[in-house]
């Protein structure tokens, strides 16, 4: 296809900003009639992405990357906040103006199965961005998606074909054709690799970065899996629970993370080499629904380093992990569903399967040395607790165990020479930088 | 949101269906040609007369406030009296008097339909592309294309001479005397006898009446056991070593159910309508028969408040629907916080 | 997972579970699949073995025929041989295969979502399997099901036992049928990518958990996956399946280290951030072939760099590949080997190799 | 086809004149086949306004006529189709008509070929898939055939009588029978006074059943009916009637049904709220109750007066018969919504209108025409209890739109119904008689 690739770098980003994306938020089901408590997708977002550059969203399922991508080109409509293309912000565009934009950005898509209408040929598949925004003559169109396909290592007569009759990688190198069409500058790339087989993916991953360098494309690439991420873009951004946790040059964040998810979530990944003995760094529980984000840090109630109070500094490990998972039991509690029953029971102040809090607490403190005054709170914690006085049991806790990373959401610090921002309480001056630290559980 | 919430967000949905169902009745019956002054006149009144039983009636005020009326009526229950069919009768009391046969009949062809329909689609569900699969999954087809008052017409006959057809089995005076046709006695059911009696005196019209939801329910089980059991929990179960039996009675059975829940509860309406027919050829004097009657008469308060009768029936049937759900199916209303 | 230490007792102890030349077709109208076709392989106590493959290669049909849970128009062909134990599973009736399933093979799936009932409570279902094979019935069947609810790692287990699996998250899920699977104490556990429906963070709480499982209770697990970053990481020897063929199978480290099928070399290599130095990434031209036919050739060849004529004409035997140490424990089907001898005497080998085969299947 | 990489693709019209043979020769056979009936096809059309224009038709109860009497000595038929007697005139006539549907049927489907091969660029397209798998179909097929005969009957009414509904339903006092009565002599009687002497009353003196001649020399294929008008001629009318009213109702209840299921499925949140409060209030009246309403209320109304009222009970129908389609096709268009094409139409900037007309509604189509086969075997039923067609032949026909809807939904969507198919194909084979 383009033997005139240049093999010198995945691309070169110009330095010159293509896409700014500022205080971004994106919620859903927001003035739903009888809950009014949205999906914080996308909770207040800052970064830019430079001209030609490849820029990677990287983070678990439900973190708001793909929310995020699909705001950038306008499929959802953000909640407040702006993102500016150009200079323009296109959040603020309607009509002819915002389909006029839409030719700049396009969408390449996670499922090859699901993205293409298998009703359409392939020759209309690709025509039909031509046709919307009626781009030349139609002759000239059929010309230009033969061009495509043979762009994207396909055969001219596969025009009249179904998608049906395409495999995984050759249907989403359709997917690419059509997201092409209309020669736009920003490609937002939404997990294109993930439902392939690992051969197939290394073909669509080389033909996005020889497609790149011939067009000079800017990407966003969303996807889960950091190898991917780490092969193809030039910064990466680390979301967690719709906050960038990380964003930064990618070698820079692989070789040495500043922000503690990233670090844990990079030494989560199984490396193809059974003789690396890399420390592994294994995070409690999950993430937080969006629904209800924890008040500080999001990271706050999984954090293998969250900073502790001054006076429990030397506790027990094992005791301070006792007492961070009895905080996400409770939290996990209020969050669980209640049958009318126990309800009813409740309201009498009879006991329910919530109230019993000696079981949990011989689990998890029974075989460990507890400090009477750790043990006092406790104690105080789990009458509230058989009182079905949730909150009271929870506010008990955080006022005693809780810390910055409880009360406050952590600003974008500058964690590099090359401007990388980490979004931890870490960064400030008084408490040590998170990869100085040793986290608890490697203790 | 919980299962609970979701179920009253439920309820609270049916308000404006019942106000809606019952502006749309209002609108058909006065808004329309009905004419209730002449039917109570007779072809023949005089036009003085007419204005006056027009103004008793409160037909000659704006439309408007004939609505308001009507809806306030209908919604603080106060249903009015009949005008042509039974004049001076309250609609309460005319209910009362036809309503039980009706309900009678409803109740048995629900049951019926349950406890033929379903089991014997479950069965052809479990035993996919065998005999019995194929005897009943075409039986079903075909019982539930039969026309309710074609069936209702050949049952009738052939029971009022059982004798010929079955060898000197007398249908009409076996166990108790009946006619084939006649209302129910429902006045001593709490007696074995009485009950029995009844029963055997509603029971071909509510074969007749369940016959069509006895052959849906039956189809949808089938598929619904079909698509259970090819589910990855079931590869699970087996997995563990649970045997037949339990799969089926445990894993698959109440699965199975979820999605039969609609389609019984739908019937229930569906019966409803259909009941008039079945009532006419029976001769059971019910209450689809009384509407027929209001309908034919332009009744218009009698019309209208049946039909509000019918449309909070339906209503309240899908509450009773939602609520199964909520029963049957932990995950209604559960969109997955975590 | 010392290797060396593993490589010790395999020489020693009988296998738990030995595969011999396992068929598995699935019979359509149109066609007939042999999705796994010839398969051998062994794993012993307390030995992690992976069965590494692209999608449609045959790996979790593989995990199903050992189950005895192939479904219709599926079927295991005779001339299969599963001994478990010492005892041939092939041969049993539905009855005692059962008392087998979940008692002594347990087996956790790829979904955590629709692995589990959803109209019945998370402890209501591991009760179940308490139930079945230990009869354990009532408060202490309640009682043994929070134990293995803790021992997987869920917190408050007294109350989650109580709840439904939507109200559990992903992990957890997995968590729970995992318990559910440990419930009756089995010796060996297939896992069929239990970790490719989880995130990176829950994968590895996930990966943790079935490692101190097996230390702990000496299991015997086979952990099937197409990621070969969990592969290393989990397991002590690797099978790799193309197209219902196991084409080469050797001690992890070897694997990794010393891949000789042309197949599992672009597989390795096609890895993104495998191979540091180069931009692009290599890949292996074309799609994974449907088997519907018995291979008369090297299913790979359509596909494989290094292919010659004789590919297409001779199905190539599974043989010692000769790499130092551990050369009598690393085999490859590819008629690139042996090595040390020509190439037309290796081709000779490989059709005397099938010839013999073909005579013993008669 | 086979196409050069680099032709230019060229429109329906211009591929046709770019090779104008096999186009031609369909086209002169469609016009051969039309020609045959287009008489009829006026007297419809204009029928509907009026007193319908006569032209010769081929295929007419004048061509081939079954109306006669028989000379009692020689043995003769006279008025009849070249002396036939009026059971082989009468099956003649269907005959022809059966045949002459057939090749029509099978001329369209040749049509379908020539495109195929000549005018079309894909040498595979999805509906070829649906098309084969129709084609395995037994059960469908033999709803298929079913539904064939019955849309032919309802579509050849007039002429596959053998009398008209006109001369033995309508104005029976108007018409004259002319026969040889007992004592030999040519009598003349009204077609009124003839029915009173043919009425089926089932005792073995007084019944004219299936295939017989009553006295007045007239032949009943199915017999007569108790009034003793002509039993077949009376469904044949009756199976046009409710084939009408069905189509008309389904079709406009369809179309409410996309446009609101297209319509919520895209943009759901309040316009969903809305349909959904609207069609469960439509649902919550008892449907055949409130069409006994309906059909009472507006049945002096002008609209009343279309097709003798049929039009209304079409129009009554689909007004309460649209929120059970919409929530049939609800959820595949819901399902159809959320695909990832029509995300990527919207973000390459597709009109709403487009979106849904091109990406949405052809897969709710395959859906409706399910639903819409299986609920015109409903309204046939519903009407039968308003007007008129014997039983058996209800539970036949409705059985092979269910059929046929089977059929359907297993072609357009192979999964759908899991283990389905094959089973009901047998037993429907074996049970069906087909």
């Amino acid at each position: 296809m383009s033997e005139q690739v240049q093999q010198e770098s995945v691309s070169v980003a110009t330095g010159e900003t293509l896409v700014e994306v500022n205080e971004l938020k994106t919620y859903y089901d927001e003035g739903a009639i009888l809950d009014s408590n949205p999906v914080k997708a996308v909770d207040g977002v800052n970064f830019e992405i430079k001209r030609g550059e490849t820029l990677g969203l990287v983070g678990e399922s439900g973190c708001g990357k793909t929310t995020l991508g699909r705001t950038l080109i306008q499929l959802e409509s953000a909640t407040s906040g702006e993102v500016l293309f150009d200079g323009t912000d296109v959040t603020e565009l309607s009509g002819a103006e915002l389909k006029n934009w839409r030719r700049n950005s396009q969408m390449v898509f996670q499922d090859p199965e699901s993205s293409l209408n298998d009703r359409m040929t392939v020759g209309e598949i690709i025509r039909e961005p031509l046709d919307v925004h009626d781009w030349n003559d139609p002759k000239e169109r059929r010309a230009r998606v033969r061009e495509l396909l043979d762009v994207v290592g396909l055969q001219p007569e596969h025009y009249y074909r179904y998608p049906h009759q395409f495999s995984g990688g050759q249907r989403q190198r359709i997917g690419i054709a059509r997201a092409l069409a209309l020669e736009p500058e920003f490609v937002v790339l939404d997990e294109p690799v993930s439902a392939l087989d690992v051969s197939v993916q290394a073909q669509i991953l080389n033909l996005l970065e020889d497609l790149q360098d011939e067009f000079g494309l800017t990407y966003l690439f969303i996807a889960h899996d950091l190898s991917v991420v780490r092969h193809i873009c030039d910064r990466v951004a680390v979301m967690y629970l719709g906050n960038v946790m990380e964003l930064g040059a990618t070698e820079e964040i692989f070789q040495d993370p500043k922000n503690p998810y990233t670090h844990s979530l990079l030494s989560a990944i199984p490396e193809p080499d059974p003789t690396s003995d890399k420390e592994r760094i294994t995070l409690r529980g999950t993430p937080p629904s969006p629904r209800d984000p924890p008040k500080g840090c999001p990271f706050t109630t999984r954090c293998p380093m969250k900073i502790r109070p001054e006076k429990y500094q030397n506790v027990d490990p094992d005791l301070w992990v006792a007492i961070e998972v009895f905080r996400e039991v409770l939290r996990e509690r209020s969050r669980a569903e209640k049958t009318l029953t126990e309800q009813a029971k409740e309201l009498l102040g009879m006991e329910t399967r919530f109230s019993d809090i000696g079981e949990i607490r011989r689990e998890l403190f029974g075989d460990l040395d507890v400090p009477r005054e750790v043990e006092a709170h406790l104690d105080r914690a789990a009458e509230h607790v058989k009182n079905n006085e949730d909150a009271e049991a929870r506010k008990v806790l955080r006022d005693e165990f809780g810390s910055i990373c409880d009360a406050e959401n952590p600003a974008n610090h500058v964690v590099s020479d090359s401007g990388r921002i980490s979004h931890c309480h870490r960064h400030l001056p008084e408490y040590t930088e998170p990869d100085e630290f040793t986290p608890y559980t490697e203790r | 949101m919980s299962r609970w919430r979701y179920f009253a967000k439920r309820v609270l949905l049916s308000v404006p269906v019942l106000v809606f169902g019952a502006s749309i009745t209002f609108v058909v019956i006065r808004a329309g040609p009905l004419d209730p002054v002449s039917a109570i006149l007779g072809p023949q009144g005089d036009p003085q007369a007419y204005n006056t039983i027009k103004r008793q009636l409160g037909l000659n005020q704006p439309l408007w406030q004939q609505y308001v009326d009507y809806m306030v009526n209908l919604f603080t229950l106060n249903l009015g009296q009949s005008w042509v069919q039974q004049p001076d009768t309250s609609v309460y009391s005319l209910v009362l008097t036809y309503a039980p046969r009706t309900i009678w009949l409803g109740f048995w062809s629900v049951l019926i339909a349950l406890f033929i329909g379903i089991p014997l689609g479950f069965y052809a569900g479990l035993n996919p592309n065998t005999l019995s699969d194929y005897t009943a999954s075409f039986g079903g087809i075909v019982w539930r294309a039969m026309p309710n008052f074609w069936l209702a017409v050949i049952l009738m006959s052939v029971l009022s001479q059982s004798e010929k057809f079955f060898f000197g089995f007398d249908w009409q005076s076996w166990a108790y005397a009946t006619n084939v046709t006649g209302p129910p006695p429902l006045d001593n059911l709490t007696s074995f006898d009485g009950f029995m009696r009844a029963l055997k005196k509603i029971a071909p019209a509510a074969l007749v009446l369940g016959s069509a939801s006895m052959g849906n329910e039956m189809r949808i089980g089938r598929t619904a056991v079909l698509e259970t059991v090819n589910s990855n929990f079931i590869e699970t179960a087996k997995a563990k070593g649970v045997p037949p039996r339990s799969l089926v009675w445990k894993h698959i059975f109440r699965n199975a159910l979820i999605p039969l829940v609609p389609i019984i509860t739908g019937e229930a309406f569906i019966l409803i309508g259909g009941s008039v027919l079945v009532e006419t050829v029976f001769d059971i004097s019910g209450i689809g028969y009384l509407f027929f009657q209001a309908v034919k008469n332009g009744d218009m308060p009698l019309v209208g408040s049946l039909m509000f009768i019918f449309i909070l029936l339906v209503v309240l049937i899908n509450i009773v629907q939602d609520f199964l759900y909520t029963i049957i199916d932990p995950r209604v209303g559960y969109e997955g916080g975590a | 997972m010392a290797q060396q230490e593993s490589a010790r007792v395999r020489a020693e102890e009988e296998p738990l579970l030995s595969v011999e030349n396992l068929q598995t077709a699935f019979f359509t109208d149109k066609e007939t699949i042999r999705a796994v076709d010839g398969v051998s392989f062994d794993i012993r106590r307390g030995e992690t073995v992976g069965i590494v493959g692209e999608s449609g290669s045959g790996k979790s049909v593989t995990a199903r025929s050992i189950m005895g849970l192939v479904d219709s128009p599926g079927r295991v062909l005779d001339g299969s041989s599963i001994r478990f134990d010492g005892e041939e599973l092939t041969d049993k009736t539905e009855e005692q295969y059962r008392g087998i399933r979940g008692g002594e093979i347990a087996m956790v799936f790829q979904d955590p979502l629709t692995s589990l009932n959803p109209v019945y409570t998370v402890g209501n279902q591991i009760k179940e399997a308490l139930r079945l094979h230990q009869g354990l019935r009532g408060a202490a069947a309640t009682e043994e099901a929070i134990e293995l609810l803790e021992a997987v790692g869920i917190p408050d287990a007294s109350r989650r036992v109580t709840e439904y699996p939507h109200e559990f998250s992903g992990g957890m899920r997995q968590r729970a049928v995992i318990a559910m699977a440990l419930a009756c104490d089995p010796e060996l556990l297939i896992c069929d990518e239990p970790t490719t429906a989880l995130d990176v963070t829950i994968q590895a709480q996930i990966l943790e958990l079935l490692d101190e499982l097996q230390e702990e209770r000496g299991l015997a697990i086979m952990f099937i996956t197409h990621d070969m970053g969990v592969i290393a990481e989990v397991s002590d020897r690797v099978n790799v399946m193309y197209a219902g063929e196991i084409v080469e199978s050797a001690p992890v480290e070897e694997l990794f280290e010393n891949p000789r099928h042309p197949y599992t070399q672009g597989l390795l290599r096609s890895i993104p951030g495998n191979q540091p130095g180069s931009e692009r990434l290599e890949t292996i031209e074309g799609d994974v072939p449907t088997p519907n036919e018995p291979a008369t050739y090297c299913r790979f060849e359509p596909r494989c760099p290094k292919a010659f004529e004789e590919c297409t004409r001779v199905h190539p035997a599974s043989v010692e590949v000769n790499t130092g140490v551990d050369a009598e424990d690393h085999s490859a089907a590819c008629l690139l080997y042996p090595e040390d001898v020509s190439q037309a005497e290796a081709v000779e080998l490989h059709e005397q190799r099938n010839s013999e085969r073909e005579v013993s299947e008669r | 086809m086979s196409i050069d990489p680099d032709s230019e693709e060229l429109s329906l019209r211009e591929r046709v004149s770019e090779n104008p043979g096999p186009a031609m020769k369909w086209f002169a056979g469609a016009l051969l086949l039309f020609a045959l009936e287009a008489g009829a096809v006026v007297n419809f059309v204009t029928g509907l306004f009026g007193p319908g224009v006569e032209l010769p038709t081929l295929l007419s109860r004048d061509v081939i006529s079954n109306l006669g009497y028989q000379n009692p000595d020689t043995g003769v038929w006279q008025g009849t189709f070249m002396g036939l007697s009026p059971a082989y005139a009468w099956a003649l006539r269907v005959l022809l008509i059966y045949t002459y549907a057939a090749v029509c049927a099978w001329w369209l489907w040749r049509g379908y070929l020539v495109f195929r091969e000549h005018y079309r660029y894909a040498d595979w397209t999805p509906r070829d898939d649906m098309i084969d798998r129709l084609r395995g179909h037994r059960w469908g097929q033999f709803g298929a055939v079913i539904v064939f005969a019955f849309v032919v009957m309802a579509l050849f009414a007039p002429a596959l009588g053998p009398t008209t509904v006109e001369r033995t339903i309508s104005n029976p006092y108007s018409y004259h029978v002319e026969f040889y009565n007992e004592s030999g002599q040519l009598d003349n009687v009204t077609v009124g006074q003839a029915n009173l002497g043919a009425r089926s009353q089932g005792t073995p003196d007084q019944n004219v059943g299936p295939m017989e001649y009553d006295e007045f020399g007239r032949f009943h294929p199915f017999g007569t009916m108790p009034t003793g008008k002509d039993m077949f001629t009376f469904m044949a009318a009756g199976a046009r009637i409710s084939l009408f009213i069905g189509l008309v109702s389904i079709g406009v209840s369809g179309l409410i049904a996309v446009a609101f299921a297209l319509l919520t499925a895209y943009y759901k949140g309040l316009i969903d709220l809305a349909v959904v409060i609207a069609g469960d209030s439509i649902m919550s009246l008892p449907r055949l109750l409130f069409v006994m309403l309906l059909t009472v209320v507006l049945g002096n109304h002008w609209i009343g007066e279309i097709y003798s009222g049929g039009f209304l009970l079409a129009l009554i129908f689909a007004a309460t018969g649209w929120p059970f389609l919409w929530r049939a096709v609800r959820g595949p268009a819901m399902q159809v919504a959320e695909q990832e094409w029509i995300d990527a139409a919207k973000s390459f900037g597709q009109r709403p209108s487009v979106t849904m007309r091109k990406h949405m509604a052809p897969y709710i189509l395959g859906y409706l025409l399910v639903y819409a086969s299986m609920s015109l075997g409903g309204i046939i039923i519903a009407v039968a209890h308003i007007s008129f067609i014997p039983g058996v032949m209800i539970v036949l026909v409705v059985t092979a739109f269910n059929a046929l809807g089977d059929g359907i939904r297993d072609a357009i969507d192979p999964q759908s119904e899991t283990g389905e198919g094959e089973g009901a194909e047998v037993a429907a084979a074996g049970g069906g008689g087909a």
